[in-house]
């Protein structure tokens, strides 16, 4: 693994950064952020009405119901946490975009990596979570309570994939790792075991299907959202896509080797986001303790036994 | 007369103003100029921390052969200045409305003898910190032990009683196994002066070394909390009075970690505690050190999480944050050391908020059990931020300080290579962003109660100490520079390679860390989604509590619809059976092995024939004299009538 | 310098003299007693201010001018000469004051003063027999004469076990006698490398240890201590648990450097110190009423003062005597707090609201009999820790070990009892019917006197450290220095043959 | 050895295991007085005869004997001193053990070791208020059983 | 007022456009509006059996951008499938309260057009507009999938023609269904929703808004000002 460290560090050592160089980048990336979420929010819904043998909905239906959420004339505030929450769900995921390095653009990229990255994930949950618990409906609490489980559910299997990369590249920045990925060879073939834990988990990140107990419309009227009307409403969409984006960039970046240009890019971004997608109409939903179990047994072991291969 | 020599000359002479004036009124303010007045002296000392050469003090005792010597380097002077700046925060905390109600609910007697115990707090915590050898070090130890022992005692409930009480056996049984660290080292190398025994301990042999770190791991780690005498720290930090546990959550058990960076890291060194190889296994002391320090953060991370009291709750994660800590400084590179020194800092200031804000919800609402609070964010709502700070801080989320130091030992662990270490402690900070958000969600978020609706903000004095903290803990999670320059100090002053830092983190070439561009970032990135927010949505109505979604179920002020009870009912229900109360049920059965040898040893004093015991001391006296000489001489030695010999 | 004798024919005297006086007039024997005590001290402290070369060597005094080893001699040097101070001013501080009490018992005290002292000074094996019988009657007596039928059934119990230990004790004499002919300890010491060193050497030391050790709280034949203690007044039980005590244990130490060079002796000593410490702290982290509390726990304290003795060395004998000085003022201090609380613990439930000082007291001598520093007593543990981490031997290793369990089980108790005291009143009720109450009284003034007195001395000390380390290091040196004392009483022997001894 | 030296040793060995073992068997206190007497006796024997010399004189020293001092086999008067001493404190302790049996009996009313025991026990138990006191006439039995059922009762851990 | 035919709608046809560009956006939002309808199947009665089939894969309502959603915050249509009792109307009514506005109401089957098959009950309320402002009645006993598509689609075009304006009357003239619910449910009714301030919030009232029957309300009336975050020290 020396040669790798070695030519991780030498090539990617990224000096100062001027916010003038980098202001174009904060403005476009959560652009392309939000536009790739769209359409993957939408082929999510069209690969759902597909395989129940539907039409699904229209090509520009997210557009639609994120546009009519906004123009709502009446919605409610349960106070001033509640904005919040959806100010930081949206702004924390804003931020992780633009720590996500993308082809052309990862000037900032390097000030986290990968860790700082997995943490600022956390950020928009918490933001949710406090603007959900000022709602005072306990169906948002018990949603939070769930959704916090699953991201201890998932989060361990992805620490151990993260790690298991960053002890494979010798290096927590993404930068590092893409470039090294695309002179070299990709993380997937490099670490295959690694790879199946970490789409086993990104099922897990997205909170689809059967990893969605913490929404569970007919018992707990959609959880944290049951309060959400209008614009807030408006604001998890938006969320949801950048959730879609991030995941499935992380997903590219550290195991497909991120993309040298644009169509590459997006190939390999939406080809990781429908592979979950395909699983997820597939499976009944799980229990919030089953899904532990099965978070913490398979994922787990798949990924320890990468990183016995890795180290 | 040093600088030194002044700061606890004030102090000592402090101590003694204010237990002669605890029953003034004016005692509080007094105090705080006084913690204020200590503060100045240490910051004149401040060259400490930016590298400069260590402050003795001029007094020295000669007893038994040994000079005790008292003298403040970069550590101490780190861990001073957390000290005098939590106290000063105390104080000023309870100088105000939280004393006068105190006062009014136990006695003014009591509130002085706070004081007292916060000024002798201080004292102790100061000779501990400035202790020059090995045996001042021990007495410095008892003396914050037995400190902290009459801080705790002061709450006269049961409970409070009992916390007291278990931590003084178990401050006690670590305070036993650090005197026979003490003894032991001072026969393996002659001296019990920090250059002397350093200089010795070359010599001595693994498994000599062995002994001599289990047992001074034992007695630091006792005060630490670490696993498996993690029991009685948190309970007792938990019943003690609100400021006095906003002191003790910020740095009491941090000695624990101050003595062990001093003779595990300094004099010992890491290296050494490497070499010691565990027989049957593939680990080393070091690893089972490490292994110490993540367990710590797991297991009580986890016992918190089951807390449904507020105090509880925080308490718990305060022994679990100590084996962050712990960790950090046993993974031994520059980087890992500087995150667990640095922990320290950033778990003292967001604790003392933590505790600080839970008081005030007490002194407002009378309570901190999560059963009965809720809501209360649109009564307190600067408590309310200061407490989403902190609990940011403590789950270690960007951009609170938590954050910097837990990443400094996450990647020090990656660099090491330790994917389980790094498992656990990523464990650990899971189970601590879902107990914080208990927390939170519990006492100030959900449904308002009817009897809070006229609850007010905390009062200013209490404000004020948390309003400052809050901004500590933002400013030095956006520029960790500051803080790290006192840690690479302190590194330094432990013979560790001080971590190359700047401003805004570490400049890694494989990966570094600015937070002051995590920070733009994030606060660009909340700027968009409050532009996306209030720009492009319309204007939305603040309703009331009760016009919620239920159901189509009508709810009024008689229904209670607020969730906090089994909060994580799913995650219990896949681990609740993991709980099995393992180190209690322990402790329970030393507790009975002790009451069974007890009662076995009176049935002995208690045997109806005196004389009984005479015999059998001869007759065994006499089977050891044969036993331990032999036979032969026996009947060489019996000849009777020995004067004409 | 001759006038030392005084010490025990004076007492003696007026012990005989006490009952005739009292027939002519009261008064004058009441005030005999006391004078007599007065007199004791003033002869000491003129014999320490006298001369000085008593720091550094000791004097022997033959009596009668009948010289060692034919006559028989008292050896004084600082550590008997400060015991001898002890005697009288502690039979001074705990003198049964009350008008009632009767002439008898002033006479069996000064009895009691006049052995002790004996017993402290004495040169002599047999002396030391005679008075250790001597003060064994004379406490047998005190404990019988306080009325109660529980005393008298406990001093009698208490007399059983004594006298059979006196019977050891005498047959541990005979086996040495036997062995060297002689019975002056100096003469002894002499002859102990050849005579002694051997299986029955060893032998007569575990049979006048057992003789011995029934006074000095030694662990099997300690059984007397709670059933005694529990039955007397507190003046007396401070008396027996501070002073006579340590006196045991110093007289048995002193025939343990001279007399037993066998590292064996050591060892039987240990292990029966180490069983004291761990039973004796446990009894007493179960026992219910406060006095039983301070039995057992002067029991285990008394252990500790056996394992520091057994070490070999300077350190050990360092380690012995700063416990036993600490022990010897700190458990009378105790003994008096425990006049006002007698009792079930659980009905000095809130004392300290009522009684402040006191408690407060209590607080400051229990930290430092555990051992809390600054306080002398950590002073003593420290020093028995490093003793006893200096040597190899698998009993001082578990010695090691057992010494600090014993000090958690102690403070659990005594701290169990603190929490008691700063109850808030009608917080628990008791665990018993109130009509069977033993309600805590305030302390009389002397006592607390004592105690705070004492309390005064344990901090002046802390404040003194250097001074008070020194002085304990030259105690311990003169204490275990056979040589020094070989040739205080033989100085015409040569120097040649003490080289050959050593 | 002489045969008549064993006689005695055995003779004095024997008393005092008589004493010992009187001591540790009986119940009675009078009898574990006597007991100790005997005991006593025993070891005094003992320590006679260790300056007993079979065939010996009366250790006084003549002039003329000087010139032949190694002929002469003399008792060795030091320990009849030391035992006529230890009669006399032996003498002094029965009287004082007799003094004590008398009031015992006056106020417990039995010499039964055992009772005695159980007895001094509880009212130890009484005086410090940890158990309840009984009136005289109840037997020791009821009064030992209640002690200990309270001493069972409260066990803080 | 019972009569299908007064389902009073203040239709704003005669709108003018001064600028080119002025209703644009709005047009724009109406068009989403109408192709992104969340609704919410109040399951009263028999209807509900029929709204399955049109949902999946048969007749595939996400086509039309119609989705499920299960709580009122989200909602836009509610669906009323039936018979309504005096009982479920309460939470009917409630339910309609807690919608974001603008909202719709489609009443399904004959029941709620004039009481249907239970139009002598005594415990039914027959004319559902009565108590809330209905945009679309499908009649029918049951209608067909195909029926309440196209009852869907109806009220898309109205909401894409800018007529789809009764919620407004609902806060207009609060104080007449106000009136007809008191005088089903007594003079103590009160929901925890509050619509007179909601209508003076967002400037939607008139002066039907209130009457007699507001007064009615406010003599009993709950306080409902939401908690004020405040900082009173």
């Amino acid at each position: 693994m020396n040669s790798t460290s070695e030519f991780v560090t030498s090539e990617f050592v990224t000096g100062n950064v001027s916010l003038a160089d980098v202001l174009p980048q904060m403005i476009l990336m959560p652009l392309i952020a939000f536009v790739s979420g769209l359409l993957m929010i939408l082929m999510y819904r069209k690969i759902a009405a597909r395989l129940q043998r539907r039409v699904g909905p229209p090509f520009f239906q997210p557009v639609y119901d994120i546009v009519k959420l906004y123009g709502k004339k009446t919605q409610i505030s349960h106070g001033l946490i509640h904005d919040i929450g959806i100010v930081v769900a949206v702004g924390g995921y804003v931020a992780a975009v633009i720590l996500l390095p993308i082809p052309g653009m990862d000037g900032i990229a390097d000030k986290g990596g990968i860790i700082t990255l997995s943490y600022v994930l956390m950020v928009p949950s918490l933001g949710l979570a406090l603007g959900v618990g000022q709602c005072a409906n306990p169906n948002g609490s018990i949603g939070i309570s769930r959704a916090l489980t699953a991201m201890l559910a998932y989060d361990i299997p992805f620490i151990i994939v993260v790690f298991g990369v960053a002890t494979h590249y010798q290096s927590t920045s993404l930068v590092g790792m893409i470039n090294y990925q695309q002179t070299h060879q990709w993380g997937i073939f490099e670490m295959p075991l690694l790879a199946a834990a970490g789409l086993f988990t990104l099922q897990g990140m997205m909170g689809k299907h059967p990893f969605e107990i913490y929404v569970a419309p007919a018992e707990i009227a959609t959880g944290p959202m049951v309060e959400m009307s209008g614009k807030y409403m408006g604001g998890l969409f938006v969320m949801q896509s950048f959730q879609f984006y991030v995941a499935s960039v992380l997903y590219a970046s550290l195991f497909l080797g991120g993309g040298s240009n644009w169509f590459e890019f997006l190939l390999k971004i939406f080809f990781v986001v429908e592979i979950p997608i395909f699983i997820s109409f597939l499976f009944p939903r799980y229990r919030t303790e089953d899904m532990v179990r099965i978070m913490w047994k398979w994922p787990v072991m798949i990924a320890l036994i990468g990183i016995a291969f890795v180290m | 007369m040093t600088v030194l020599d002044d700061l606890l000359l004030f102090t000592a002479l402090a101590s003694v103003a204010i237990i002669a004036l605890r029953r003034f009124a004016s005692i509080s303010k007094f105090s705080v100029v006084v913690y204020a007045l200590a503060t100045v002296l240490l910051i004149k000392m401040s060259a400490l921390g930016y590298g400069g050469e260590p402050v003795y003090s001029s007094f020295t005792v000669n007893v038994l052969g040994q000079i005790l010597q008292w003298r403040f380097d970069a550590l101490s002077w780190f861990f001073a200045l957390i000290t005098l700046v939590s106290a000063l925060l105390a104080a000023f905390f309870m100088s105000g409305a939280w004393g006068e109600k105190y006062c009014k609910e136990h006695s003014k007697e009591a509130y002085g003898l706070l004081q007292v115990a916060l000024i002798l707090n201080v004292l102790s915590m100061l000779v501990l910190l400035a202790s020059g050898d090995l045996l001042s070090l021990f007495i410095g130890w008892e003396l914050v032990s037995w400190a902290s022992f009459m801080m705790m005692a002061l709450n006269p409930d049961k409970l409070a009683r009992k916390a007291a009480i278990k931590y003084i056996v178990y401050a006690m049984a670590g305070a036993m196994a650090f005197l026979m660290a003490i003894a032991m080292t001072y026969n393996m190398t002659g001296s019990l002066d920090y250059v002397q025994v350093m200089q010795g301990m070359a010599h001595l042999s693994n498994s000599q070394i062995a002994l001599l770190v289990s047992l001074y791991v034992m007695g630091f780690g006792i005060k630490m909390g670490v696993i498996p005498f993690h029991l009685w720290q948190a309970a007792a930090y938990a019943e003690t009075p609100g400021a006095g546990a906003v002191f003790m959550g910020a740095i009491s058990a941090r000695m624990g970690l101050y003595a062990l960076l001093v003779v595990i890291v300094q004099i010992i060194g890491l290296t050494r505690v490497a070499a010691i190889e565990i027989p049957y296994t593939f680990l080393d002391m070091q690893n089972v050190l490490a292994w110490v320090g993540a367990l710590t953060t797991i297991i009580p991370t986890y016992i918190a999480l089951k807390q449904n009291d507020a105090r509880h709750l925080l308490a718990w994660h305060g022994v679990g944050q100590g084996g962050y800590m712990l960790l950090g400084v046993m993974i031994s590179d520059s980087i890992g050391t500087a995150g667990g020194i640095m922990h320290v800092f950033n778990h003292a200031t967001y604790q003392a908020a933590l505790f600080m804000t839970v008081t005030a919800v007490i002194y407002r609402t009378g309570t901190s059990n999560f059963s009965k609070l809720g809501g209360l964010v649109t009564q307190m709502p600067l408590t309310f931020m200061v407490m989403v700070v902190s609990i940011i801080g403590l789950a270690g989320i960007p951009p609170m300080n938590g954050f910097v130091s837990k990443w400094l030992i996450y990647r020090a662990l990656l660099l090491d290579g330790q994917p389980l270490l790094f498992v656990a402690a990523v464990i650990g900070t899971l189970g601590t962003i879902l107990s914080v958000y208990k927390l939170v969600h519990n006492t100030f978020l959900g449904q308002l109660r009817l009897e809070h609706q006229e609850v007010r903000e905390a009062p200013l004095s209490m404000l004020i100490p948390m309003l400052g903290l809050a901004i500590i803990i933002f400013a030095t999670g956006v520029m960790p520079g500051v803080v790290l320059d006192w840690v690479a100090a302190a590194q330094i002053a432990v013979g560790i390679a001080p971590v190359e830092h700047n401003l805004g983190g570490i400049e890694l070439v494989q990966g570094g860390l600015d937070m002051i561009w995590v920070t733009g970032i994030m606060f660009y990135g909340f700027a968009v989604g409050a532009i996306i927010f209030y720009v492009l949505g319309g204007k939305s109505k603040h309703i009331h509590q009760y016009d919620n979604y239920a159901g189509g179920h009508f709810l009024t002020s008689k229904v209670r619809y607020h969730y906090s009870n089994h909060f994580y009912a799913g995650l219990m229900h896949m681990i609740g059976g993991w709980y099995r109360n393992v180190f209690i049920k322990l402790e329970h059965a030393l507790v009975s092995l002790v009451s069974f040898m007890s009662q076995f040893s009176e049935n002995f004093y208690r045997s109806s024939q005196p004389v009984m015991l005479v015999a059998v001391v001869v007759v065994l006296a006499l089977y050891f004299v044969l036993g331990s000489s032999g036979g032969a001489e026996v009947s060489a030695g019996v000849s009777l009538g020995g004067f004409n010999q | 310098m001759d006038n030392i004798v005084l010490l025990v024919v004076l007492p003696l005297l007026a012990a005989f003299l006490m009952p005739v006086v009292a027939r002519s007039s009261e008064v004058l024997a009441r005030t005999l007693g006391l004078s007599v005590l007065f007199i004791s001290i003033a002869i000491i402290l003129n014999v320490w201010n006298q001369s000085g070369q008593i720091d550094s060597q000791a004097v022997s005094i033959a009596i009668g001018g009948f010289l060692p080893p034919l006559g028989i001699n008292f050896y004084v040097d600082q550590i008997s000469l400060f015991f001898a101070l002890a005697v009288p001013v502690m039979v001074l501080l705990f003198w049964p004051w009350n008008r009632s009490t009767s002439i008898r018992e002033y006479s069996l005290m000064m009895l009691l003063t006049a052995s002790a002292s004996g017993l402290i000074l004495s040169g002599d094996l047999f002396n030391i027999y005679v008075f250790y019988e001597l003060l064994a009657i004379a406490s047998y007596s005190l404990v019988a004469i306080q009325g109660r039928a529980a005393a008298v059934a406990a001093s009698f119990r208490y007399l059983l076990m004594g006298s059979v230990g006196s019977v050891m004790m005498l047959l541990g004499i005979a086996i040495i006698y036997t062995q060297t002919g002689t019975l002056n300890l100096a003469h002894l010491s002499l002859l102990a490398p050849e005579k002694l060193n051997n299986i029955l050497g060893l032998g007569s030391f575990a049979l006048i240890l057992t003789g011995m050790g029934v006074k000095a709280e030694l662990f099997p034949v300690n059984s007397w201590v709670p059933e005694v203690y529990g039955s007397v007044s507190s003046n007396l039980a401070a008396l027996m648990a501070g002073l006579l005590s340590k006196l045991a244990v110093i007289v048995i130490v002193r025939l343990l450097i001279l007399l037993f060079p066998q590292p064996e002796a050591l060892q039987l000593m240990a292990v029966l110190g180490i069983m004291g410490v761990i039973t004796g702290e446990l009894v007493a982290w179960r026992a219910k009423d406060f006095v039983r509390m301070l039995s057992f726990s002067s029991i285990g304290q008394l252990g500790l003062v056996f394992l520091a003795f057994s070490i070999p060395g300077e350190m050990g004998m360092m380690a012995g005597i700063a416990i036993v000085l600490h022990h010897m003022v700190v458990k009378p201090a105790l003994f008096m707090l425990a006049t006002g609380w007698r009792g079930s613990l659980e009905n000095l439930s809130g004392v300290a609201r009522r009684s402040p000082f006191a408690v407060l007291l209590f607080i400051v001598l229990i930290l430092s009999l555990l051992g809390i520093p600054p306080l002398p007593g950590f002073w003593a543990k420290y020093l028995l820790m490093v003793g006893l981490s200096s040597q190899d031997g698998s009993i001082y290793t578990l010695g090691m070990f057992i010494v600090p369990v014993a000090m958690i089980i102690e403070i659990a108790y005594l701290f169990r009892l603190v929490m008691i005291m700063y109850r808030k009143e009608g917080d628990e009720a008791a665990v018993n019917n109130p009509d069977i109450k033993v309600a805590p009284q305030s302390h009389s003034k002397w006592g607390l006197a004592i105690a705070a007195s004492v309390a005064a001395m344990l901090i002046a000390i802390v404040l003194q450290l250097q001074p008070a380390s020194d002085k304990l290091v030259s105690l311990a040196s003169q204490l275990s220095d056979r040589n020094q004392y070989i040739s205080t009483v033989f100085p015409q022997i040569h120097t040649v043959r003490m080289q050959s001894i050593k | 050895m002489p045969a008549i030296e064993v006689v005695l040793y055995s003779g004095a060995i024997g008393l005092s295991i008589i004493g010992l073992a009187g001591l540790l068997l009986l119940n009675n206190v009078f009898r574990m007085l006597l007991a100790l007497v005997i005991l006593e006796a025993g070891v005094n024997l003992l320590l006679i005869l260790s300056g007993f010399r079979l065939a010996g004189v009366a250790p006084i020293l003549l002039p003329e004997q000087m010139s032949n001092l190694s002929a002469i086999v003399m008792n060795d008067p030091v320990p009849q001193a030391l035992v006529l001493t230890a009669i006399v404190i032996g003498v002094g302790v029965q009287a004082l053990g007799l003094a004590m049996i008398m009031r015992i009996k006056a106020q417990y009313g039995t010499l039964n070791m055992l009772k005695i025991r159980e007895q001094l026990e509880f009212d130890l138990a009484v005086q410090s208020g940890v158990a309840t006191p009984v009136s005289a006439h109840s037997p020791v039995s009821l009064a030992s059983g209640r002690e200990r059922q309270l001493s069972n009762h409260k066990d803080e851990q | 007022m019972s009569k299908l035919g007064n389902i009073p709608v203040n239709a704003q046809d005669g709108k003018k456009r001064t600028n080119p560009l002025a209703g644009v956006f709005d047009e724009l939002v109406q068009f989403c509006q109408s192709r992104s309808m969340f609704m919410l199947h109040y399951c009263t009665g028999c209807g509900a059996i029929e709204l399955p089939p049109a949902m999946t894969s048969r007749f595939d309502m996400e086509r039309l951008g119609i989705q499920p959603m299960v709580t009122p915050r989200q909602a836009d249509i509610l669906l009323v499938t039936g018979y309504v009792s005096v009982k479920t109307l309460k939470r009917v009514i409630l339910t309609y309260e807690q919608m974001q506005s603008p909202k719709y109401v489609i009443g399904i089957c004959s029941c709620t057009v004039n009481g249907g098959m239970y139009w002598q009950s005594y415990a039914t309320a027959k004319v559902l507009n009565e108590y809330l402002p209905v945009d679309v009645y499908i009649a029918g006993c049951m209608p067909r999938p195909e029926a309440v598509i196209e009852g869907m689609r109806r009220l898309m075009r109205n909401i894409e023609d800018g007529k789809g304006n009764a919620w407004k009357d609902y806060f207009q003239r609060y104080d007449y269904y106000l009136g007809n619910q008191q005088h089903l449910f007594g003079n103590d009714w009160q929901t925890p929703t509050d619509i007179i301030g909601e209508a003076r919030h967002y400037g939607l009232e008139s002066e039907e808004t209130y009457g007699e029957h507001t007064k009615i309300l406010e003599q009993h009336q709950q306080p409902l000002e939401p908690y004020k975050m405040r900082i009173k020290l």
